[in-house]
């Protein structure tokens, strides 16, 4: 079908941004946003296989060590001025103070050189496999030096006005309320974007976005705006169409932490009790409303090397029972802290502090909201904790950062949170990151799978997908790896 | 005092009330020895439509957990939050109030001011502020329902004292020589105690209110089922399974209602002059 | 004089209570005449039913009351026949009433002017324009003074007897037939009184109304009554002309009232010079400021200024004034209530002002008090015993020597033991003031401080409790400051008698002394204005 | 007049900078620390990072001295700036005031108005059938929690009916002007105003109906029988003018609750007013906007109480501005 040009859009937003500027805040609302406004250098293919976006083409040297990269000529950003390799080296060093994960990223990077305007070169340290896989507009977004450099960043004017290179520039928004973003009539994709204007409403209550849907209000849902429970009722609606797509570059994937290092949780027996005691299919049934899949391990099965080789774990009560005998385990309390996103995750932590209940451990509840609780387990004061983190296409990007003693440091909600330690998993974590070619890292990797399946240093739940539901007259909206969060260039209204 | 129990059943809201309390509280004390499950165990299949099913009359909510057991433990629950933070507002607020109406003064100045300060920054905003800081558990909840509550107390209190004070017979009581302990507790409390005992009976009310409006906003005791938490829970899936919502709403609805209908009761048994003139 | 034909004739009037009050009908067959001109004087105990008539005659009975029979003849219709319509057109036009309580019965929230400008408005006469003009002239006629403020005025800002003039001015507004007042002075100081009384009295003639007068006092009768009706239980016990009721009582009833009614010829008393000084008061001072706030200046009143007395044993000093003049100020001060700003209060030999705490308590007992009010000087909530024996308990007398001791006592007030276990609520006026009488006995007091002890009873009651007190006096020797507004009372009881005008004692004499050569002009303004000073009821 | 407004204003500046104190010490008791927030929201967080975000909001200084210097800006009315929101405090609080405004003004107007109708009238036919309808229709309003009515009132008008908004202060898009923006952003508002009002209605309610029964009682009010005047003239000009004084000091004292029940008015209908702001600054534990909004919210209720003062002795002579 032939794209139409025209017509607004209205998606919902959830928690209202609370900034646009995507270098100096990252959270999943600025990324869907800022992601209209800002590019990066690459966009991922629903196979996680590299695109162009800034960046026309790429090459890799030989020892894996040197990534070159040209430029898209002719790209000029919002407020009409060039963007050149330039922009790009400041964006590195920007983005190095300012953004977490960019920064680690960039850890393996040596140095980064334009020797024109069009080009740029990355030197590393060592390689790195999973390095191609760091370029999407979230990670590393492209900031214009011209309005930033020599500026006090988090004070200047352009945060609340953002200027980026992308497809809809920022308009206006009316705090509490609604965003605004119009076409940008200069993008250097002729004939993109499709749509004149996108309106973010911001609408503050679960049911109440629901309801704005059903009524017609707006027309995009993104995944996670509505509870789970909602989900089968809205996909009936006439002229309503859902899609799973748009999370394979996150992969989102639930667990538990399980602190390794003090109480039951630190006795592997309980540990594996936990995952025989916790029913995962009844929480993907009934609490995922059937979306989603049980997770085998640490790895999301659509992540590079995953194997569902390892040992398994379904429901059975009794046998975690007698493992949690084994283990010498009598009722110690066990503190249990949910994760504060919204009903299904309250439900979630219900459901699972009854099955443990059922196998005869004592368990209680502690309630916090999202600052309490990532306070709590930042200071490792927890037994068992949930979370669910993005895994990046890539176990060296992802997934070894959990369970890595490197990555053990108090202050911090991700990474090595549960305080387990291997140095065998040390071990394959470092090879697997800087080993060539695949084939190689990709057995590296399924024994570090097995290793950590047999410990169970965290629960592992479920690969959660988070459905985006639209009305259907809208297309194109979700064409890459990180959906919603690459923009709404290729979308267009059917009429 | 029988005087009062007549007047107090023979007003129409007054026994409604009592009744309505009366059986919320049965519920409270006697419904959870019939049901010795948890209400947080899952029985049945999710979203059970009332009506259905005998075992779980009133259906089942998102997880499969039984609203009947969950409205019967939830009783035990939303009264109590409701009763103990009265009367934590009232300790609190009444010996306050007493001491300032009493001595007067800087003492009341002083007392009063403070009250004021309390009284200035919107209630339910500092309620839900103090649970979040000193995160949900029933304690935390009671505690800050009646922090946010006592200063209309103190300030009733003080009012009915700054009266009594000049009443006679409390100068009486001076001038034969008592002292002021005595004096606020036997000569004056007793005798300020009939708008302060409805008041309270309001308090339990708004303090149930105020429980579910927290549960509603996340800020609920976790591990203790109530009604303000059914309610929030059920509310996104209000559109598919209403009764998870309505049953614990309406459980609300009636048990605030019966506590006003006893404070108008109350009101009336303990003021006559009030409600004889019913022109 | 020809009897001119009565233009209101109340015949057999009943007018049943709601089921539960003390009797069935709160007025039981009462008829009476008003005649164009005169006064007739409802006169009778609190309770007797004197509101019930006026109200019935205006149409403002309460809805819980309800009239069984009788009919009121106005003008040649039967008033209880009317509806709303009908007493609303009457109201106020051709019938008219004042109240007793000047402070209650005006709109606070409403100038004085438009309060009477409604007058017309209810009845739909003159423009609003001529309705203002019409309350400046009614206001002047009733003497207040600068017409033109008062009638912008609240009712707060005016005195009692402004106010009272005030809704005279209203009631007068449509030239009515016939005006009910009921109690209409009881609120006032005797000198406003009797300006009322007299501008009542002048209206009355000069406009040819008839009026119906409600009062319990028989002084005031005795000053403007034509006729008397006295009315008991709700019934009419006596009817006739003022002069015969007065000097020929038919009923022992009336003949009670009038005998108890006190007489202002002081009796002789034995002088007690050589007595010691049981309380000297020396140079009390105190002003009462109400504090304005940070931006606004205090209001200051001066309730005692350089009080000086003393009183000896055995003796009984009365202390007068109007209202407002310092007395109760004077007798808390006395009591330690409240703190002087400077002086020195002796009891005996014990200065009892640079006492506080813990020891002020130890010596309270020496010197007790009688209240006003017998209902609010009771906790409704004790029972009489506890009341009575918690002053000794709070002393250090064991419990059941102190509740042996308030048994006696109750029977040396005229009350029987079975009282200690009652509450205050089942006793009447009378009774309830035995009990205060018995609490500050109980402590065994050297000195007694009665502030309008007997003020809120009635005559004859109150001739019982005066009894009672000077008989316990004589008993135990006790002194006594007596505090009352009352002259006629004060004659009675007191040795001395001090007059007080705002905040400072102007006169301090022997009571027969006082009364046949007052000294302070004041102290002749009070004595004048003593209501039926003239007629002089004939009494003990 | 002017003395005791001012005299009112110096007092509310120091109940102010009280408030200030508190809550500043409050604020800092809960656990949770913005940096750790803001890092966690980046996917990724390291020492390193915490510790520059730390170090930009001025966490790492000592309790006392963030105190003073918070203080300080109050005083020169400067409430500090919102690292998490890119954006000085002020200027977010003002950007949100009017909406609250508009709504609990709507609905303190809709409470007041309604629970006078409907006193007079219970007070009028007390005793009768009308009495006791529109005391328990008032009461249910009452009794029922805020957000189920909000929900049921959505339900009912925007979903079965489709009559109102169910979110939002204006049609976004809309571009209305003129009247027809008024007029639109009234029908967002009603459903709001409406669920707020009705709660608090039921209570002025009772006062309403209370009071009047407690001044027909009074003696003035039967001076006015006495002049003949009709009974309407009576209930109106006598009875209610007296009866509502009461009434007003009351609504004095709800300001606050009424600020903060509109917490929850605004999550359910999307009003971008102060009270969501506040709650997402709470979970967000963005101090400095917290505060602002306690401080705003609290100058409210002190301005809403001297209003109430200046509205109750202009109606009752009785009480004056100076001696
Ligand atoms: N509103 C009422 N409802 C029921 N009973 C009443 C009411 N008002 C008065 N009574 C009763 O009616 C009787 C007569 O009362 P009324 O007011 O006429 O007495 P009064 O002679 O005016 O007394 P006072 O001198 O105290 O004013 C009393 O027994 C009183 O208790
Ligand atoms: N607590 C108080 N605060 C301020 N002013 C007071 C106080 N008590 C009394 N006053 C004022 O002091 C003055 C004297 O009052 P006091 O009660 O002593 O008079 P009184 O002679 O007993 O009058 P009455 O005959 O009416 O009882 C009055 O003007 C009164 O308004
Ligand atoms: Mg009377
Ligand atoms: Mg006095």
């Amino acid at each position: 079908q032939e794209p139409k040009t025209g017509g607004v859009i209205n998606a919902v937003i959830q928690p209202e941004p609370p900034g646009l500027m995507l270098a100096m805040v990252q959270n999943g609302p600025v990324q869907m946003v800022s992601g209209n406004i800002f590019e990066g250098l690459l966009r991922y293919s629903p196979k996680l296989e590299p695109q162009p976006e800034l960046a026309e083409s790429w090459t890799v040297s030989e020892d894996a060590k040197t990534y070159t990269f040209k430029l898209k000529k002719g790209v000029t950003w919002h407020d009409g001025k060039p963007f050149t390799s330039a922009d790009v080296l400041f964006s590195v060093e920007m983005l190095k103070q300012t953004h977490a994960r960019a920064r680690s990223n960039l850890m393996q990077v040596d140095k980064v050189e334009a020797p024109d305007d069009t080009t740029v070169v990355f030197t590393l340290k060592q390689p790195f496999g999973p390095f191609l896989g760091i370029f999407e507009v979230g990670s590393m977004p492209m900031v214009p030096k011209h309005l930033y450099d020599g500026t006090d960043w988090k004070t200047n004017a352009y945060n609340n006005a953002p200027i980026g290179t992308g497809p809809f520039m920022f308009k206006e928004w009316q705090k509490g309320s609604f965003i605004r973003l119009v076409k940008n009539p200069n993008y250097h994709e002729k004939g993109k974007p499709y749509l004149d204007e996108i309106y973010w409403q911001i609408i503050p209550d679960a049911a109440a976005r629901s309801v704005a849907f059903e009524t017609g209000k707006v027309d995009v849902l993104p995944g996670g705006s509505v509870e789970n429970f909602d989900v089968p009722r809205l996909s009936k609606l006439k002229d309503t169409c859902v899609t799973g797509a748009g999370w394979e570059f996150f992969s989102p994937l639930a667990w538990l932490w399980l602190n390794n290092r003090q109480g039951p949780t630190a006795n592997k027996k309980v540990r594996q009790a936990i995952m025989y005691a916790i029913d995962r299919d009844f929480a993907k049934d009934v609490i995922w409303n059937g979306l989603g899949k049980v997770a085998t391990g640490p790895s999301a099965s659509s992540i590079k090397f995953y194997t569902d080789d390892v040992p398994k774990y379904p429901y059975d009560p009794a046998k975690a029972k007698a493992l949690l005998k084994e283990a010498g385990y009598n009722g110690e309390k066990v503190r249990l802290l949910p994760l504060a996103y919204g009903e299904t995750w309250q439900r979630w932590g219900e459901a699972v502090k009854q099955n443990l209940q059922d196998v005869g451990m004592n368990i209680e509840t502690i309630s916090t909201d999202v600052a309490g609780g990532n306070q709590k387990i930042s200071d490792w004061d927890y037994d068992i904790a949930f979370t669910y983190l993005y895994q990046y296409g890539d176990p060296a990007l992802g997934v070894g950062r959990n369970y890595v003693s490197s990555a053990i440091a108090k202050g911090q909600v991700f990474n090595n949170v549960e305080g387990y330690s291997n140095p065998e998993i040390d071990k394959l974590f470092a090879d697997g990151a800087v080993a060539t070619p695949d084939s190689k890292r990709k057995e590296i990797y399924e024994k570090a799978q097995k290793i950590l399946v047999e410990d169970v240093p965290v629960a592992w739940q479920l690969e959660l997908q988070f459905p985006t539901i639209t009305r259907c007259k809208v297309k194109d909206l979700i064409t890459t790896a990180i959906g919603v969060n690459d923009g709404f260039k290729d979308a267009w209204l059917d009429k | 005092m029988k005087q009062f129990w007549t007047s107090m059943l023979r007003n129409p809201s007054g026994l409604i009330g009592l009744i309505i309390l009366l059986l919320a509280i049965a519920v409270a004390v006697f419904g959870p020895l019939l049901f010795p499950n948890s209400p947080w165990r899952m029985v049945q299949r999710p979203f059970l439509p009332p009506f259905t099913l005998s075992t779980v009359p009133l259906g089942t909510d998102a997880l499969g957990r039984d609203v009947f057991a969950g409205l019967i433990f939830g009783a035990r629950v939303s009264l109590l939050v409701g009763l103990v933070s009265t009367l934590v507002a009232l300790i609190v607020g009444v010996p306050i109030g007493a001491i300032a109406g009493y001595f007067g003064g800087k003492v009341d100045d002083a007392l009063m001011r403070f009250t004021e300060f309390f009284q200035t920054i919107p209630s339910f905003a500092l309620a839900i502020v103090l649970v979040a800081i000193l995160q949900p558990s029933i304690y935390s909840i009671v505690a800050s329902i009646a922090v946010v509550s006592w200063p209309p107390v103190a300030r009733l209190v003080r009012g009915e004292v700054l009266s009594l004070r000049t009443r006679e017979y409390v100068q009486a009581a001076i001038v034969t020589g008592q002292s002021h302990g005595w004096i606020i507790w036997r000569e004056i409390l007793p005798n300020a105690l009939s708008p302060v005992i409805v008041l309270a009976s309001l308090m339990v009310a708004t303090a149930i209110l105020l429980e579910s409006s927290l549960s509603f906003l996340g800020l609920g005791d976790p591990n203790l089922i109530s009604w303000g938490y059914m309610v929030g829970a059920g509310r996104t899936v209000i559109r598919q399974a209403w009764w998870i919502t309505v049953f614990p709403g309406i459980a609300i609805l009636i048990s605030v209602l019966g506590l006003n209908l006893i404070g108008e009761g109350l009101n009336d048994a303990l003021n006559p002059r009030l409600s004889r003139e019913g022109r | 004089m020809m009897t001119a034909p009565p233009v209101v004739s109340i015949k057999n009037l009943r007018i049943a209570l709601p089921k539960g009050a003390e009797r069935p009908f709160a007025v039981d067959g009462v008829s009476l005449d008003l005649r164009p001109g005169k006064i007739v004087c409802v006169v009778g105990e609190s309770g007797s039913g004197k509101s019930m008539c006026a109200h019935a005659l205006m149409g403002l009975l309460p809805d819980t009351v309800d009239v069984a029979s009788g009919e009121i003849q106005f003008e040649g219709r039967d008033l209880l026949k009317l509806d709303d319509d009908g007493w609303r057109d009457l109201r106020g036009r051709r019938l008219a009433m004042i109240f007793q309580e000047p402070m209650t019965a005006l709109n606070p929230l409403m100038r004085i002017g438009d309060q009477m400008a409604e007058m017309f408005e209810a009845h739909d006469l003159l423009t609003p324009k001529q309705r203002r003009a019409k309350a400046l002239s009614l206001a002047r006629e009733v003497g207040l003074p600068d017409p033109e403020r008062i009638v912008r005025a609240y009712p707060h800002q005016l005195s009692g007897g402004q106010r009272q003039r005030a809704m005279i001015a209203m009631a007068l507004a449509l030239e009515p037939a016939v005006l009910v007042a009921d109690e209409p002075t009881t609120a006032l100081d005797v000198t406003t009184q009797a300006q009322i009384l007299k501008l009542i009295r002048n209206l009355q003639r000069n406009r040819n109304m008839a009026v119906m007068f409600i009062t319990h006092d028989f002084g005031v009768v005795a000053d403007i009554a034509d006729q008397v009706v006295v009315l008991r239980h709700g019934k009419v016990v006596e009817e006739g002309p003022a002069a015969a009721v007065f000097t020929s009582p038919q009923h022992d009833y009336t003949k009670a009232l009038l005998a108890a009614v006190p007489s202002m010829d002081p009796p002789t008393r034995a002088p007690l010079d050589d007595q010691l000084k049981a309380v000297e008061v020396i140079g009390l001072d105190k002003t009462y400021v109400t504090s304005g706030g940070w931006f606004r200046d205090d209001r200051k009143v001066d309730a005692a200024r350089e009080v000086n007395f003393s009183i000896l044993k055995g003796e009984t000093l009365g202390l007068v004034g109007e209202s407002g003049s310092g007395k109760s100020s004077v007798a808390r001060l006395v009591m330690r209530l409240i703190e002087p700003d400077r002086g020195t209060v002796r009891i005996g030999e014990t200065d009892l002002t640079s006492l506080a705490g813990k020891a002020l308590r130890a010596e309270r007992h020496r010197i007790q008090m009688i209240f006003q009010d017998p209902f609010a000087s009771l906790n409704p909530r004790r029972k009489i015993g506890h009341i009575i024996a918690d002053g000794p308990i709070a002393a250090g007398v064991a419990p059941k020597v102190a509740f042996d001791r308030a048994r006696d006592l109750l029977g040396m007030v005229g009350l029987d033991a079975g009282a200690l276990d009652r509450y205050p609520h089942e006793f009447s006026g009378g009774q309830r003031q035995r009990v205060g009488i018995a609490r500050a006995l109980a402590l065994e007091p050297e000195i007694i401080v009665a502030d309008e002890a007997v003020s809120a009873l009635d005559v004859s009651v109150q001739a019982q409790v005066l009894r009672l007190l000077e008989d316990l006096k004589a008993r135990l020797g006790l002194s006594m400051l007596f505090i009352t507004h009352d002259l006629r009372v004060a004659a009675q009881i007191c040795d001395r008698i001090a007059v007080m005008q705002r905040g400072a004692i102007v006169e301090l004499k022997p009571t027969a002394q006082l009364f046949a050569s007052p000294d302070h002009s004041y102290t002749r303004e009070l004595l004048a204005a003593v209501p039926g000073r003239k007629e002089r009821a004939p009494a003990a | 007049m002017l003395s005791f407004i001012a005299q009112r204003v110096v007092k509310g500046v120091i109940v102010l900078l009280a408030i200030v104190v508190l809550n500043f010490f409050l604020i800092r008791l809960a656990p949770g620390d913005p940096a750790i927030v803001m890092a966690g929201e980046a996917g990724a967080s390291d020492q390193v990072f915490v510790k520059q975000l730390r170090e930009k909001f001025g966490l790492d200084k000592p309790l006392p001295e963030q105190l003073l210097i918070y203080v300080k800006g109050v005083a020169t009315l400067d409430l500090g700036f919102s690292f998490r929101q890119q954006a000085p405090v002020a200027k977010l609080i003002m950007e949100r005031l009017p909406a609250t405004l508009l709504l609990t003004l709507t609905a303190f107007a809709i409470s007041l108005a309604l629970g006078i109708l409907f006193g007079t009238l219970a007070a009028r036919f007390a005793g009768t059938w009308l009495d006791t309808s529109v005391t328990v229709f008032a009461l249910i309003f009452y009794a029922t929690p805020i957000f189920w009515v909000a929900l049921m009132g959505i339900l009912l008008f925007s979903v079965t009916v489709d009559w109102l908004p169910s979110f939002g202060y204006e049609t976004v898009g809309g571009n209305y002007r003129g009247f027809a923006h008024v007029l639109d952003v009234a029908a967002h508002l009603i459903m709001p105003a409406m669920t707020l009002g009705l709660f608090f209605m039921a209570t002025y309610t009772r006062m309403t109906r209370a009071s009047m029964l407690e001044v027909k009682r009074l003696d003035f009010v039967k001076t006015a029988r006495a002049k003949g005047l009709s009974d309407g003239v009576i209930q109106r000009r006598h009875v209610l003018r007296n009866a509502l004084l009461p009434v007003v000091t009351l609504a004095g004292v709800h300001s606050g609750t009424l600020i903060g029940g509109a917490v929850i008015t605004e999550t359910v209908f999307a009003w971008p007013g102060i009270g969501r702001l506040m709650y997402d600054a709470l979970l967000q534990r963005d101090y400095n906007l917290l505060l602002g909004v306690f401080v705003i919210c609290s100058a409210m209720v002190l301005i809403f109480n001297l209003i109430t003062d200046l509205v109750y002795r202009l109606v009752d002579p009785r009480i004056e501005f100076a001696a």
